[in-house]
């Protein structure tokens, strides 16, 4: 029981954990590039989970400002990535990336 | 609040970022993958709350809430002819991709629930975070500051172009 | 560059004015006009201020010739016909019934002192179709059609506003037109007796002799 | 099956169906939207459905439909005498019902060949001119709103209602007077009018410069119209535009000098044209400022009427109105300029009946509008509001 | 119906001449194509009495430097009923360039007629076609668009021709009073 | 407990009173109001005509782009708002190193506005011309 | 199934209570779809403008069907417009009402004869609540129509529909031929 | 930090009150703000509006309802109640309940760090100002929600202008707020107030205090306008085009919470502008000599009055401006926010900083 009401490292390991592998399911898995993109959304939201839990309980701002990185790193990533997809939609009409694969032009 | 409202509230909020992400890997709209994404983003900021970041908390909000998945939203808006397609034409090797799923967070479970000694005690963050960043951001990231703005500028630069590529191009046909 | 900033400076100058302007509606707004309708002479005194009339409060009276709701006078209707038939919309409808000689007395006059011809006992009205045109106003000789000033009028149901002016019920009616038929067959009767007494049939009709009385409509 | 359009972008195909559907082939690239704006729709003034076919915000081709307000104006042309089509004249037009029933009784005089009194003629143009302003203050104020600006709006209707009490005052009715009519009027003006009139007008002259600070002038509404809709002179004239419309694109015309009718040869005014220093020529803010223009024009209009109006004495307004209406057999098409433009009526009497054999209506409405599809294409959708604003349209009048 | 104007002929006021003065223009460029002028002095009028040559002439009164007839004021369809014909008034007229007006009449068979179209030529006839077409049901060749303007694409019959018999339903709505 | 959770418990407690009150305002309504759907009722407003097509199609690009523009510049001031509590202290180092920051971060904007990025592409709007003949005889006829 | 759905048929001190804030919030707040169709319009809009000011009741136009509570027909409703009004009117939540605002959608006013395209009368294809007449009515007229509405509402209630409220009120209501004679009296 | 806390004691002293393990006092500090929302737009936002529009127009506006027309919103909110909730067929029922609701909570959650008074605030974070900039992408996203849940075109339009609009606005606003944080040096906005309350009464206020504040200042007013769809920047719910922009689907009480939420953003941004450019609940008043009106305007009770003051001013403003100008069109929006407000933006960024280190 103790170990579910006070909440310590471990949960929020779990936590990013799961988000990594959704994340990592979801590139791996999925056709769809946008939800790729989410699923590395997820993934790098995992890591700043975890970031965030080694600087607190380190007690140090080095996984505060890496998060903060990861996020600069992820706004961009996002940008650039979405215009990619958009750009592959408007050559290939569709954001498959399976079939995209195999139309090269 | 006493330790055990705050465990339940962060049951709620872990319980919402993994149901939600997962809606988000496995729903076949992308639509709503995309709005429970806003959940995820949520659950996670509210997340970092309780790792004492609010700063950090509010930023995950107004840029990933406020910006990524606005983006993502035109994103599908702007390509939603897929939003037909079905589940099974949409997942590619479900079975190995299942497999590996269970077996990375088995893995990583394992490793950290096995790790006991990575954690060198409860040192809790003191101090405004805010501030702490901005002091931080001006002594000893100041070079990451910098190159920050230059990765976002070069973003800028290059998603901009791409999305005007792509009219550039229309326009010669 | 210099255009970009004249820009911004016409834009929030002409800005500044609109607001000038609605701001000083906005201090006036103590101010109310009155409820001077358009004859009164200090008609246009207020010029600033709300204008709102509060009409079921407030009323200010349509003009005298305003065309509202038709109002038929049937005292003084003489049975011509001449506003059914101007009327373009059709949507008043008349019968007459032409009095009997012995009647002319109890048909009355109008208030201009014409002898009346004709029993009304339909004469309807649907001001749900009328369009207050006033052809059939300024058509009618004895102007007993009127457009009253009555503008609120309106009914749940659409059938009240079929008006039944008439000055007959369906009984009296009845009765003047047997009446009136017994008259013509007796004129006929008359005609052809004289016809074939050989005098000439353009004599002037004399009322028949009413055997018929004036309690014919006892029954109502 | 007809295709409606490829436009640019020529991978879709959009395609009406024998039954008037709408269908879109979609070739993947970009995807048409076809929008139906209207018949309710607070921009279309009234119920003109404007089916849009639109790519994002961008219009590609915008059919008007008309018609649903179609009430059978000629047929009752056909069924009804000539003094009983005055009252439909006014509900044709239903902003300018004195214009209107002057233009179908001036039409019918000169089948009769009858000469009016010079005090009609003078009291027919200065309500015909107060409808005019009203009938411009409708089409100002609402196009106030369809760029946004709801207080002109209000300020508009407010001075209308003033020149709407003047008219019922002399008429009896506020909108559809049926007060010009063949040969004469219904009544004289009552014996204040003249002083009321020109009180109305030394009111309504501040109001009309307060409504140019307020709208006009203002950036905003000129960014929104500047440029916007151009039409160029010639084919505005291919396009039969006329009135307000026509002079915005720069042409010189207005029937009440170029066809003179009534007294206004005798009258001094200037023909409204957009001021290219302000506006471009053209556009919808050329054709706006037409119209504010016209209501100083026609307050000058009124100004002269009541100075050069004759006097009352022993006056019967209805002294010219022939008993019976029975034009000679023959046919007449005959104008006015109305506020929104020429408003012609062309009449073929048999010489027989008290009923026109044919009445047909030319409505400068439905002319100016057959030329939306073309100003349309292209045009993003608050420029497609902002041109229908400034064609100012009255539904009665192009459906009849 | 042009009796009784005919006396006033050869005191023709000013208008009426000036259109005389365009139609013989016309008439000479297309001879027996277009019918006499009817100088009536309230719509001074001819008629096209090959109809197939109306977009010709339409066309010549636009462009001609002479005409200029650039404005088409109105097009009125119009049922002729005694003559079993059905037709077209185009009032013209030309703005900025000469004073002058004329109206043309065209006429087709009253049953299945076709008149040419001048959409081509004049904007305005566009949709006055159409409304003719509406009213009357005459065709117009060579009209871009031709449908229904002014009534549903699914009405019956043709309003305005004289013989018109209003249709009791229109889908299951009761029409007539 | 330390003051950032409890400032944000309280956060908690709106979102919670938030989502009370709109699910509250909902169930009163669905107690009082009426429920007659029919399939006209739920069909889709689009003034009165019979809607033709979803409304879920591509959009625009144009709005993608301004998105983009604008987590940049999101992000940036995500940095800075940081740096706004604490550079006083430190005074013009700081100063110039954010003025650095925005300015390369401004050079985006610049070469956004110069590129035309920022301009929203307004098509070119047709300008109506006169009709044109159908290609019959169209020389022949005022030869 | 709301409240308003419910059919109870004994009303009790509660229930009418309950009624009547109901009722007075729904009169009081009576948004018409800006929806304008001929010449009746422009008087509806000049209602609306300042100098008669609708706002005064609360009634303020909206121009989605769904956020109205009543519909002022205002105008000819053609056979072509027929449809989009029935749409329309469905497609605006209840309760609703319908008034009807002029000779033309009264009955087909002026073109009722031989207006082969005008629908004789909007109450064919709708309930109309209210008739208000004239051609136009007069702003005043409106106003008188729209207090007739607020009339209807008053007398609704739970279990008392509107067909039984139409009824009550129409009983109530002075009939108008009754007035007529009453003036032929009083001028006699 | 310390003197912040010790203001908030009243809201403090709540939260610290727990029954059970449930924090009741928190709900109590979170439903003021509730009863504050549902109140001011009930009776003063949509009244008040109404009634200023209706002077401006030489009309009255509501009379009937109640004394002065006083309970007209009530009617209107009690009316939506009743009304029936048509959920269109065409629509994602999911998002289109979902997103007045999110809509509605963005604007709520707001209120969390707007005091009303020194001594009542839901949570002073030392994040809020950067809090309240950022919540407004909740409200984004129930935009979006509620125009794609919809499937009506008109909707989808509104909601992808409003996005695009209220997303380009942050830029602008956001750096111009960021000019006040320099100025005071904090994100708290209870700090904000305590830096600009002194003896002189308005003259701490930044925009007197501090000759560049202006500049930020309009920026942000202009800014938050169209962040908040008002006028003349309302072209997502631009009547005369779009009906009712992302709401036309909406019926009865999810049209209501949309209505809230819109009054309740427009107080908010009232409230943060008065709070960064004027103190918030700081007595505008001076002491002039012994004559301490400062002192006697200032604490909890007179700290609500002034704040809710001065954003009713703001929302007086807000309000006139709609009712006098036009609407802008799309393009001249991005335009006025890229190219106008974004550069002025960041010359008074400059300018500020300047200012402050060499002040
Ligand atoms: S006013 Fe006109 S419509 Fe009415 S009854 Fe008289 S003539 Fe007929
Ligand atoms: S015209 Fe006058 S007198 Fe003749 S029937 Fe009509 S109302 Fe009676
Ligand atoms: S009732 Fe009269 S005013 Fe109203 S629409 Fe019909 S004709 Fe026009």
């Amino acid at each position: 029981m103790e170990m579910f009401t006070s909440i310590g490292l471990n949960h929020f390991l779990t936590i990013s954990a799961i988000l990594f592998s959704l994340g990592m399911f979801a590139v791996m898995t999925r056709k769809n590039a946008i939800v790729i993109l989410m699923g590395v959304e997820l993934i790098l939201n995992a890591a700043n989970i975890n970031f965030l839990t080694f600087s607190k309980y380190n007690g140090g701002m080095i996984g505060v400002m890496f998060s903060l990185f990861v996020i600069v790193l992820a706004a961009a990533e996002a940008a650039v990535a979405l215009a990619i997809v958009i750009n592959i939609f408007k050559t290939f009409k569709t954001v498959d990336v399976s079939s995209v694969d195999t139309m090269k032009e | 609040m006493n330790q055990l409202t705050l465990s339940i509230i962060f049951y709620v909020f872990a319980a919402v970022t993994v149901l939600s992400a997962a809606f988000v890997v496995f729903s076949k709209n992308v639509i709503y993958s995309a709005f429970a994404l806003l959940f995820t983003f949520f659950g996670v900021a509210a997340l970092y709350v309780f790792l004492s970041s609010d700063f950090i908390a509010v930023t995950q909000v107004v840029v990933y809430v406020g910006g990524i998945l606005v983006l993502l939203l035109f994103g599908v808006m702007f390509t939603n002819t897929i939003m037909q397609t079905d589940l099974k034409t949409d997942v590619l090797h479900v079975v190995p991709g299942t497999i590996l799923l269970l077996l990375m967070i088995a893995g990583m479970l394992y490793t950290f629930y096995t790790t006991g000694d990575w954690m060198p005690g409860d040192v809790q963050l003191q101090g405004s975070v805010v501030q702490r960043v901005g002091f931080e951001t001006m002594s000893r990231y100041m070079l990451p500051f910098e190159m920050a703005s230059i990765v976002l500028l070069v973003a800028l630069l290059g998603a901009a172009f791409l999305a005007r590529y792509d009219n550039a191009h229309k326009n010669e046909h | 560059m210099s255009e970009y900033f004249s820009n911004i400076k016409i834009g929030a100058t002409t800005i500044a004015t609109g607001m000038a302007i609605t701001f000083r509606h906005f201090l006036n707004a103590v101010k109310r006009k009155g409820d001077a309708g358009i004859d009164d002479a200090d008609y246009f005194k207020q010029v600033d201020g709300l204008c709102t009339l509060q009409y079921p409060r407030e009323v200010v009276p349509t003009p005298t010739i305003g065309r509202y709701r038709l109002y038929n006078d049937i005292e003084d209707c003489i049975g011509c016909c001449q506003c059914e038939r101007a009327c373009p919309v059709e949507c008043i409808t008349i019968e007459t019934i032409k009095t009997t000689a012995d009647d002319l007395a109890a048909c009355g006059k109008t208030s201009g002192g014409q002898q009346k011809r004709f029993w009304v006992p339909v004469f309807d009205i649907d001001v749900a179709k009328c369009m207050t045109c006033g052809i059939c106003v300024s058509v009618c000789p004895t102007d007993c059609l009127v457009h009253s000033p009555v503008a609120d009028f309106s009914e749940f149901d659409v059938k009240n506003m079929m008006y039944h002016y008439g000055n007959l019920s369906k009984i009296e009616a009845e009765a003047k037109k047997r009446k009136l038929d017994e008259e013509k067959a007796a004129k006929e009767k008359a005609a052809a007796e004289a016809i074939a007494r050989g005098e000439a049939p353009a004599a002037k009709p004399k009322p028949a002799p009413g055997p018929m009385p004036e309690g014919g409509q006892a029954g109502e | 099956m007809q295709e409606l359009g490829k436009a640019e972008l020529n991978s879709t195909r959009i395609i009406r169906q024998d039954d008037n559907r709408v269908v879109i082939e979609k070739d993947l690239d970009t995807e048409y939207m076809v929008l139906s704006m209207g018949p309710q729709h607070p921009s279309t003034h009234g119920v003109l459905r404007l089916e849009c076919i639109t790519d994002g915000e961008v219009v590609v081709e915008a059919e008007p439909y008309l018609g649903y307000l179609h009430r059978c104006f000629e047929k009752y042309c056909e069924k009804v005498d000539y003094p009983g089509i005055v009252p439909y004249t006014d509900r044709m037009d239903y902003l300018a019902g004195m214009n209107t029933e002057m233009a179908y009784c001036m039409a019918v005089e000169k089948m009769l060949d009858i000469e009016i009194p010079r005090r009609v003629e003078f009291i027919r143009v200065i309500v015909s001119e107060l409808n005019r302003i009203a009938s411009h203050l409708v089409a100002i104020g609402t196009y106030g709103i369809d760029l946004g600006a709801f207080t002109p709006f209000l300020f508009c209707f407010r001075d209308r209602e003033h020149i709407l009490n003047l008219l019922e005052w002399i008429s009896g009715a506020r909108m559809l007077y049926n007060y010009i009519w063949i040969g004469g009027l219904s009544y004289d003006v009552p014996a204040d009018f003249k002083k009321r009139l020109s009180e109305f007008v030394t009111y309504f002259k501040p109001k009309t410069v307060e409504l140019q600070k307020l709208l006009t002038e203002n950036e905003i509404f000129v960014k929104r119209t500047k440029g916007i809709g151009i039409m160029p002179a010639d084919v505005a004239i291919n396009y039969g535009w006329s009135g307000p419309m026509l002079r915005g694109s720069g042409v010189d015309w207005d029937l009440r000098r170029n066809d003179p009718y009534s007294v206004y040869p005798e009258l001094d005014f200037k023909v409204a044209l957009p001021d290219p220093k302000f506006c471009d020529i053209g556009d919808c803010l050329a054709r706006h400022v037409v119209r504010a223009i016209e209501m100083e024009e026609s307050l000058k209009i009124i100004e002269q009427c009541l100075d050069m109006m004759p006097g009352v004495d022993g006056f019967n307004s209805r002294v010219a109105i022939p008993k019976k209406v029975r034009p000679k057999a023959g046919e007449v098409y005959s104008r006015a300029e109305n506020p929104r433009g020429e408003v012609g009526f062309y009449i073929v009497s048999d010489g027989k009946s008290t009923k026109p054999l044919r009445c047909k209506a030319r409505s400068s409405c439905f002319v100016n509008l057959s030329a939306m599809k073309d100003l349309s294409r292209g045009q993003l959708i608050p420029d497609l509001v902002a041109i229908i604003g400034s064609i100012d349209i009255v539904l009665g009048e192009v459906d009849r | 119906m042009d009796n009784g104007m005919e006396e006033a002929g050869n005191i023709m006021p000013a208008a009426v001449l000036e259109s005389k003065a365009a139609y013989d223009i016309i008439r000479g460029r297309f001879g027996d194509a277009v019918s006499e002028f009817d100088a009536n002095p309230t719509m001074p009028f001819f008629e096209v009495a090959d109809a197939s040559k109306w977009v010709d002439i339409a066309l010549f009164m636009r462009d001609d430097a002479r005409l200029k007839f650039n404005y088409m004021a109105c097009l009125s369809g119009v049922d002729y009923m005694e003559q079993e014909q059905l037709g077209i008034v185009c009032n013209l007229e030309s703005i900025g360039h000469y004073p002058h007006r004329i109206a043309v009449k065209v006429k087709c068979r009253r049953e299945g007629g076709s008149i040419p179209s001048v959409a081509c030529v004049w904007h305005t006839a566009n949709w006055h076609e159409r409304e003719a077409y509406d009213m009357y049901g005459m065709t117009f060749e060579g009209h871009p668009d031709l449908r229904r303007i002014l009534c549903p694409e699914d009405w019956t019959g043709f309003p305005l021709r004289k013989d018109y018999q209003v249709q009791e339903t229109y889908h299951g709505i009761k029409v007539p009073y | 407990m330390d003051q950032t959770l409890t400032g944000f418990g309280t956060v908690f407690v709106f979102l919670l009173l938030g989502i009370f009150f709109v699910v509250a305002g909902f169930i009163t309504a669905r107690l009082l109001r009426p429920s007659r759907p029919n399939p006209e009722k739920n069909s889709t407003y689009e003034c009165g005509e019979p809607a033709v097509g979803s409304a879920w199609v591509k959009f625009n690009i144009r709005f993608y782009v301004i998105a983009l523009i604008f987590i940049i510049f999101d992000v940036e001031v995500v940095f800075l708002f940081p740096w706004a509590t604490v550079f006083k202290p430190l005074g013009v180092f700081a100063l110039v190193e954010v003025l650095i920051f925005a300015f390369i971060l401004i050079l985006g904007l610049a070469y956004a506005w110069v590129k035309g990025d920022l301009d929203w592409v307004r098509p070119t709007p047709n300008i109506p011309k006169m009709p044109e003949l159908p290609n019959r005889d169209s020389g022949r006829v005022n030869g | 199934m709301g409240l308003l759905d419910a059919n109870i048929s004994n009303r009790n001190v509660l229930v009418t209570s309950v009624d009547n804030v109901m009722n007075w919030a729904r009169l009081s707040s009576l948004w018409p779809m800006g929806f304008g169709l001929a010449c009746c319009a422009i008087e509806m809009m000049a209602t609306n403008a300042s100098n008669y000011d609708l706002e005064r009741f609360g009634i303020f136009p909206r121009s989605s069907p769904r956020q109205s509570d009543l519909m002022i027909v205002a105008g000819t409703v053609t056979m072509k417009m027929a449809e989009k009004v029935v749409t329309l009117y469905e497609q605006m939540p209840e309760p609703r009402y319908v008034l009807s605002m002029g000779s033309c959608s009264n009955c087909g006013g002026p073109y009722w004869n031989h207006g082969y395209h005008v629908l004789k009368g909007v109450d064919r294809v709708i309930p109309v609540d209210v008739y208000v007449p004239g051609c136009p009515p007069r702003p005043e007229a409106l106003i008188g129509g729209l207090m007739k509405i607020q009339e209807l509402v008053r007398m609704e209630g739970l279990g008392i529909s509107r067909q039984d409220a139409l009824k009550k009120l129409a009983e109530k209501s002075v009939d108008a031929q009754q007035v007529i004679d009453q003036v032929r009296r009083a001028t006699a | 930090m310390s003197q912040s806390i010790s203001l908030n004691t009243w809201s403090d002293a709540l939260s610290g009150f727990n029954l059970g393990w449930f924090p009741l006092g928190l709900v109590i500090v979170a439903a003021v703000p509730l009863v504050f929302i549902a109140l001011y737009a009930l009776t003063y936002g949509v009244y008040g509006e109404r009634k200023i529009s209706a002077f401006m127009q030489d009309r009255l506006g509501p009379m009937e309802v109640g004394p002065w027309g006083l309970l007209q919103t009530l009617a209107d909110i009690l009316k939506l109640l009743q009304k029936e909730d048509i959920v269109p067929t065409a629509a994602d029922k999911f998002l289109f309940v979902i997103g007045p609701l999110i809509m509605f909570v963005g604007s709520f959650l707001a209120f969390v760090v707007l005091p009303f008074g020194p001594a009542f605030i839901g949570a002073d974070l030392n994040v809020g100002l950067f809090y309240a900039v950022g919540i407004v992408a909740l409200e984004v996203v129930g935009i979006l929600a509620s125009g794609w849940g919809s499937n009506n075109k008109w909707a989808l339009y509104g909601a992808v202008r409003s996005v695009a609009q209220i997303v380009s606005y942050e830029i602008p606003a956001s750096i111009a707020l960021l000019c006040g944080a320099m100025m005071a040096g904090t994100l708290s906005m209870q700090q904000f107030c305590v830096a600009q309350s002194g003896p002189y009464g308005f003259m701490h206020y930044y925009l007197f205090s501090n000759p560049i504040a202006w500049l930020p200042f309009l920026i942000y007013f202009i800014a938050s306008l169209a962040e908040t769809n008002r006028a003349p920047f309302d072209i997502p719910e631009a009547e005369s085009e779009l009906v009712a922009g992302f709401f036309t689907e909406y019926s009865g009480m999810k049209f209501a919470m949309f209505f809230l939420a819109e009054y309740g953003s427009m107080f908010m941004v009232s409230g943060i502008i008065s709070i960064v450019f004027l103190g918030g609940w700081a007595s505008p008043l001076p002491n002039i000599g012994s004559f301490a009106l400062n002192t006697m305007t200032s604490g909890p009770a007179w700290g609500a009055f002034w704040i809710i003051m001065k954003g009713f001013f703001f929302i007086f403003v807000q309000m006139w401006l709609r009712w006098t100008l036009p609407r802008l069109r799309v393009d001249q929006l991005m335009y006025l926010c890229w190219k106008v407000l974004t550069p002025f933006a960041f010359v008074a960024f400059v300018l500020t900083a300047v200012w402050e280190i060499y002040k």
